[in-house]
């Protein structure tokens, strides 16, 4: 029950290379709409882009690659649960 | 093992005449009573739907006889008995059965998930054609408008009236619905399903009903959907002629009312003033053809409804019903409206917001009797 | 009441109301839910008779339609979200702990939290009717008939009262999710959890993933009102506030059900003297309905032009739901299946349950069928529906868990016989009712309507409905009395009467304040029954000669000796739980009346953060070292 | 809401941290429903702008410069974390007031964008569109405002060494929080502004 036998954690330098990560990936978001032979697969490139900050934020600063199990069943749920409903509920309603 | 119960004590014996007799009373019990039920359909549309309401029934109690039946035997057969000292055996599950009991049912239901499919598409088309009667319906808080886009008077005025619909028997009849206020729902069970009528949206519905039905003794149908205060008053009739009789109901309503010149009807006229705020009527008088009230529209999605602050009265000495369905159209039950509409039927007219377009109800004018006499008079005139 | 523990390590229990003020005992907590739904179910009944005389007669007179309106609008809220629910969340609070062999739930303190705003949630709803009206647009509150009109306050009342009661669900959601998942006793696996506190589990996500959308909802209905917000008036959309109401409101009915489901599921083995057959096709079935329940939202609203595609998905979806809950249906009929059943009372109501919950059910099905439910929706055959799965299946399933579990908590019995009055009264005054519906609404009669006129052949069947009803209504004082009397003259049951198979019953009646003496060690499944039965070659159950029911846990050789516990701090007693409860009770009313409410919801505020900090800073246990 | 007992000895030999967590991930997964449903309400109504003002108002750089504030500050929280988890507590508070900084600079270009936005007319009532925008990003707002409340009463805590007190709301919890409340934001700043322009 009390296993708390963590991976080992990550260190401030990789914390500081992941933001610089980010960073870059918001500068790439930024930039999308900006050109326009990106149009086409602007859409699904944007959220491909917000996908990958948003797992990366969860997975090294919120320490949900490193944490029990349990925590990511409980948080995913959550997340992965919304978007199937809603892109119902955006279908029905003839908003995608 | 224990030992087989071979007879039956008269108690079981009972519950199964008792359950029998329940299901069998339940069956005739299910058959359609009344002129507003779902199980005496009229016309194809809700044939179909009804259809397909007995195959499921069917498959339902079939699995209730078994699931009751089941539970009942254990119940019998398994229960403690004095002289019986042992413990049973503890059995913790059976997995074969247990997937068996998984897969019945999902073979079951998916035997009916063709019919259904196919039932939604038949009943959802929207008939098209020139043989199609095309009414466009807008829903009000607690009254129902009708305009017969297609058919259009001398004067360039389309067929309007309200609470009582006229449809030809066998003819497919397309309603383009729409709401003005809030959220509705047309349901003629004899006819069709229901559908809702929501503001913003069109929404459709197709009748087609088989046979012309009695003057007197027209398709009952009632607004499903919670609307507020007098949702249980928002009725409607659905009268089915015989294409000559319908033609002839539609020239009859395509023809403007006559303005009174003498008699109680004149001076009903001259009370009616106060009316046309909100009702409107088409009059045709000294100096020609004229909408006397207010005509307005609304624009949902592209299409144009007209959507009245009141039920149009051009020909209401023609309707069987008023206060949308609701009250025998005659004298007295008039006198009483007009003495007080929200005395026969809840309103909040207090709330009323003309210039908004906001109509929650008639208002008690406090008419005098011999006002409400005349104006009776004019309208039951203006057939 | 007062037990004498002679060991003075073990904490006393308080008396004096001041005592269940401050109280954070789950067990106490569960009891102030119980009794709050058991008030408010008499509250939403008479209601329903009012609802029934109004109806019995075409044109009825007894009501106005305004009355009628407010009436059977409150009379579902509070049913659903004040009798139902809360009845669940009484069972899950006294019972998750100790069917997982834990002293209390994970916060006690947010439990109580929970209670204090859950009841002032209900004291904001109920109170309503004097204050300007009650909600009337229905339980579902359809926009944009609920934004409608902004100068009533009902449906200011239905927006704030539903949106704390969200808050309090949601917390004690999280709160059980919490306890289940972090604090089993040794060796309680999830695979040997007792099926209740499974469902209970089940239940808290299910809560947790709607009421946040049901929230949203509710935000956007307040600010519509009173705001001049269009999310559903204006350029907005009607059909987004439906489905934001059934996504959370279609979950919301297994959340009704389930615990219900899982009572049974605890009761049938006990008096059937087997395990439950086939444990993990319930515990995942229960898993699988929670799931296809959020799949199937918008099978009520077939008639709101979604279009044949989604209807027909729906529709599919929906009869699906069918599989999983006929798993448990058929296992429970398994599990009786070559037992020795005895007809208790708990055993009666739950075999109810299981015969009057497949009708229910069954009716769902039928409603499932798309064109089928074009006639069926908003008409009496949908009261009938669920009026099966609520009162045939939850209530039912509620008053079995009220004989089963009465012995715990007073340790003594309900009357027997008072209790089968009770059932028989119940089961004819119930099928009375609610049978003829079924006719009712396949014949036209349409939900919601204060009256119907002559000729549509409506008054006979809501004749018997309304006999049907008051049959009920006897039933019910039958039950209140005997639970009024039984407390404390009832006979005595001792600590095992049933020969129950879970933790609780390995413990005194009623419970010590710190439930377990010493944290139970566990090895099975009913591991109770495992303590007390072994099985012989041919499987059947043989009592172990030396060990006797309920004395257990004075004897002290089960478990390890590190799990002697030398302190047995239980947490103790605050006020702030209602001191922040009520802080945001206050706020409630103030925003019912914006403008002027701003300086109430101010004070509210005030209040609040008076609670939240004196909650935070103070020391979370007696014995705790604060500073 | 988020202070929440922790009964410690009451349970014997469970650590009441991976409690206290796991109520906190299932409270995120349950606020993922709450944006989730207001992102959706947004997506419905992202072209209802009743002919007024809609995503033409919106100020791409502006709202990336403040975007990057907010991400930066996750880089912070995680730093007050580590400087928290090896008990270093100069590092904990100078990392936590950082945090905290950046948050309030967030919201001071919120709320100058909103009133940029109001004086171009576009309100909460103007039309739907304003009512779905203004909805989402304030309640984002609305989380950000408490987070930095959080935040400060941590740093509070720090100044007179209590911030290893066993207590409901610990710097772990606050982070989890905080970095939530930005991955939030990565979804808002896509969907709202950078789709639709
Ligand atoms: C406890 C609450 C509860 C439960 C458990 C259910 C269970 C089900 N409900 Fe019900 N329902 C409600 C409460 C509930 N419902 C409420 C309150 C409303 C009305 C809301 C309102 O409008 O106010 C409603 C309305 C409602 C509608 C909308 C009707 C309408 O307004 O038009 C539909 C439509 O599909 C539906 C379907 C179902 C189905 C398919 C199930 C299934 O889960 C049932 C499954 C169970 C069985 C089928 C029986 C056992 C199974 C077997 C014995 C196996 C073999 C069976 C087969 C092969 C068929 N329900
Ligand atoms: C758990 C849920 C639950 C329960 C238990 C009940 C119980 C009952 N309901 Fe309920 N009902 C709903 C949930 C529930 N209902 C919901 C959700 C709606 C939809 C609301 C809406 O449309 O928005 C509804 C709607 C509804 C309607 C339809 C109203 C309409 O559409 O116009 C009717 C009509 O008969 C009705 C009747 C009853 C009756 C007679 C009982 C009885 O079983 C009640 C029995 C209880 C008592 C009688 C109280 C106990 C005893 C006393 C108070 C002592 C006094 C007794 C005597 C004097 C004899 N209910
Ligand atoms: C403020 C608006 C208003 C005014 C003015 C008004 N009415 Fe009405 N009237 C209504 C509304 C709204 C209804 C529909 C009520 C319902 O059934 O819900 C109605 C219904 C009626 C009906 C029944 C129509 C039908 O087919 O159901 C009659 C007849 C009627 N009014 C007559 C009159 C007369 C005569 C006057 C003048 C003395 C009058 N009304 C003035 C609003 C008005
Ligand atoms: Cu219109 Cu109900
Ligand atoms: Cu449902």
């Amino acid at each position: 029950m009390t296993d708390t036998a963590h991976r080992a954690h990550p260190t401030p330098r990789l914390y500081w290379l992941i933001a610089i990560f980010l960073a870059v990936v918001t500068a790439i978001e930024v930039a999308v709409p900006q050109i326009d032979a990106l149009d086409p697969i602007k859409v699904p490139l944007l959220w491909i882009l917000a996908a990958l900050k948003f797992f990366t934020v969860v997975g090294f600063f919120m320490h949900l690659r490193y944490d029990k199990k349990l925590y990511r069943t409980l948080f995913f749920f959550g997340v992965f649960g919304v978007f199937p409903l809603f892109i119902v509920v955006l279908l029905s309603l003839h908003a995608l | 093992m224990k030992p087989t119960q071979r007879n039956r004590e008269p108690a079981g014996r009972f519950r199964v005449v008792a359950l029998v007799a329940v299901l069998g009373l339940s069956l005739a019990a299910c058959s359609g009573s009344g002129p507003q039920t779902a199980l005496n359909p009229e016309g194809p549309i809700a044939d179909s739907i009804n259809d397909l309401w007995q195959l499921v029934f069917i498959m339902a109690t079939v699995v209730f006889i078994i699931v009751q039946g089941g539970l009942f035997y254990a119940m019998g057969r398994f229960r403690e008995r004095k002289d019986d000292e042992s413990e049973p055996v503890q059995l913790h599950g059976n997995t074969k059965l247990e997937i068996a009991w998984t897969i019945i049912p999902v073979v079951i239901l998916a035997s009916i998930g063709y019919p259904i499919v196919r039932g939604i598409f038949d009943v959802r088309t929207i008939p098209e054609g020139p043989d199609v009667l095309q009414v466009q319906v807008t829903g009000h808080q607690w009254w129902w408008e009708f305009e017969y886009v297609d058919l259009v008077g001398d004067d360039g005025r389309t067929l309007v009236t309200a609470n009582e619909l006229y449809i030809p028997e066998r003819t497919d009849v397309n309603l383009t619905m729409t709401s003005a206020d809030v959220i509705h729902s047309f349901w003629v069970p004899v006819l069709a399903g229901k559908r809702d009528v929501v503001p913003n949206r069109v929404t459709n519905l197709t009748l087609h009903a088989n046979n012309a039905t009695p003057p007197d003794q027209p398709h009952p149908g009632q607004c499903a959907e919670y609307c507020g205060l007098a949702h249980a008053d928002m009725r409607f009739k659905v009268h089915v002629r015989t294409q000559a009789d319908f033609d002839n109901w539609v020239e009859g309503q395509l023809a403007p009312a006559a303005e009174p010149t003498e008699g109680a009807a004149a001076d009903g006229y001259a009370a009616f003033t106060t009316c046309i705020a909100c009702h409107n009527a088409t009059v045709a008088g000294s100096d020609g053809v004229e909408d006397v009230g207010p005509v307005r529209t609304l624009e949902v999605d592209g299409v144009t409804f007209t959507s009245s602050l009141a039920p149009d009265l051009t020909h209401f000495g023609s309707r069987m019903t008023f206060g949308a369905g609701t009250f025998e159209n005659d004298r007295e039950h008039l006198a009483r409206w007009l003495a007080n509409p929200v005395d026969l039927k809840p309103m909040r007219p207090e709330l009323n917001d003309i210039e908004a377009g906001r109509i929650l109800g008639m208002p008690n004018f406090n008419l005098s009797d011999e006002d409400i006499d005349n104006l009776i008079t004019l309208l039951e005139g203006w057939k | 009441m007062v037990i004498d523990t002679s060991k003075d390590l073990v904490p006393a229990r308080p008396t004096g109301i001041w005592s269940w003020i401050t109280t954070v005992d789950h067990k106490r907590i569960g009891m102030m839910y119980g009794i709050t739904a058991l008030v408010a179910f008499f509250v939403a009944g008479l209601q329903a008779l009012l609802i029934r005389l109004q109806l019995t007669n075409a044109n009825g007179t007894v009501l106005s339609a305004d009355a009628y309106n407010q009436l059977f609008t409150m009379h579902g809220l509070t049913m659903l979200l004040i009798v139902v629910m809360p009845v669940g969340a009484a069972f899950m609070n006294y019972f998750i702990p100790l069917h997982i062999g834990a002293r209390d739930v994970a916060f006690p303190r947010a439990n109580a939290f929970s209670f204090w705003l859950f009841l002032f949630s209900t004291v904001i709803l109920l109170s309503s009717f004097v204050l300007g009206g009650a909600p009337d647009g229905g339980w579902f509150g359809y926009a944009p008939l609920s934004t409608q009109l902004e100068e009533y306050v009902r449906m200011d009342y239905y927006a704030v009262g539903a949106q704390l009661l969200g808050v309090a669900s949601i917390m004690a959601s999280a709160n059980f999710i919490a306890t289940v998942f972090t604090m089993r006793a040794p060796g309680m696996s999830l695979m040997r959890i007792p099926v209740f506190t499974w469902m209970a589990v089940v239940v808290s996500f299910l809560l947790i993933f709607s009421l946040p959308i049901f929230g949203v909802g509710l935000f956007q209905m307040f600010f519509d009102r009173n705001f001049g917000t269009q999310f559903f008036g204006g350029g907005g959309d009607p059909l987004l506030w439906q489905h934001l109401f059934w996504l959370f409101g279609h979950p919301e009915v297994y959340v009704l059900i389930l615990p219900a489901m899982g009572i049974v599921s605890e009761i049938i083995p006990v008096f059937s003297r087997k395990p439950l057959f086939g444990y993990p096709f319930v515990v995942f079935s229960g898993i699988a309905i929670g799931f296809m329940g959020f799949g199937v939202w918008a099978h009520h609203m077939y008639t709101a032009g979604l279009g044949p595609v989604a209807e027909a998905g729906f529709g599919v979806a929906t009869m699906m739901i069918a599989v999983p809950t006929g798993v448990k249906i058929f296992n429970w009929i398994g599990t009786m299946w070559g037992g020795k059943i005895r007809f208790e009372l708990p055993m009666l109501f739950s075999i109810g349950f299981v015969s009057l919950f497949v009708i229910g059910g069954l009716s769902g099905v039928t409603h499932s069928v798309v064109p089928s439910d074009y006639q069926q929706h908003d008409s009496y055959y949908v009261v009938a529906h669920f009026h099966y799965v609520l009162f045939g299946g939850g209530v039912f399933g509620f008053v079995a868990g009220a004989y089963y579990w009465f012995p715990k908590w007073t340790g003594r019995f309900l009357d027997k016989r008072q209790g089968l009055w009770h059932f028989w009264l119940m089961l004819i005054g119930f099928n009375l009712t609610f049978a003829p519906m079924h006719i009712l609404g396949l014949n036209g009669m349409p939900r919601r309507t204060y009256r119907y006129g002559e000729g549509l052949g409506f008054e006979f069947w809501n004749q018997v409905a309304t006999v049907g009803s008051f049959i009920i209504g006897l039933s019910f004082l039958i039950f209140a009395w005997n639970l009024i009397r039984s407390r404390k003259h009832g006979e005595l049951a001792g600590d095992d009467p049933w020969d129950g198979r879970t933790l609780e019953w390995s413990i005194s009646s009623p419970p010590p304040v710190h439930n377990f003496d010493e944290i139970p060690v566990v090895e099975h499944v009913d591991d109770y029954w495992h303590r007390k039965y072994a099985t012989d070659e041919e499987g059947r159950a043989v009592r172990m000669p030396d060990v006797s029911g309920g004395t257990v846990a004075a004897d002290t050789d089960t478990g390890g000796d590190d799990s002697h516990e030398e302190d047995m701090h239980m947490p103790s007693p605050s006020y702030y739980p209602i001191v922040a409860a009520a802080g945001i009770g206050t706020m409630g009313y103030g925003f019912v009346y914006l403008p002027v409410g701003w300086i109430v919801v101010g004070i509210g505020a005030l209040i609040t953060m008076w609670g939240v900090f004196g909650w935070s800073l103070e020391p979370v246990t007696r014995g705790g070292e604060h500073e | 809401m988020s202070s929440q007992a922790a009964p410690v000895e009451a349970h014997g030999h469970h650590d009441v941290r991976p409690i206290r967590k796991a109520a906190m991930w299932v409270f995120l997964g349950s606020e993922c429903m709450f944006f989730g449903s207001m992102i959706a309400t947004f997506l419905l109504f992202r072209n209802e702008t009743a002919d007024g003002p809609g995503s033409e108002l919106f100020n791409i750089p502006f709202t990336s410069a403040s975007s990057f504030v907010l991400l930066m500050s996750s880089l912070t929280m995680v730093l007050a974390h580590n400087a928290f988890g090896n008990r270093d507590a100069r590092g904990t508070r100078i990392w936590l007031a950082a945090t905290a900084l950046l948050g309030t600079v967030f919201l001071a270009g919120q709320i100058f964008e909103f009133t940029e936005f109001v004086h171009e007319g576009l309100t909460l009532s103007s039309s739907s569109f304003g009512s779905a925008f203004y909805m989402l990003t304030g309640f984002h707002g609305a989380h950000v405002a408490i987070g930095v409340m959080m935040l400060m009463a941590m740093f509070y805590l720090s100044l007179d060494g209590r911030l290893y007190d066993d207590r409901g709301l610990n710097v772990e919890l606050v982070g989890l929080y905080w970095h939530f409340v930005d991955i939030v934001w990565i979804v808002i700043f896509t969907v709202v502004y950078l789709l639709q322009v």
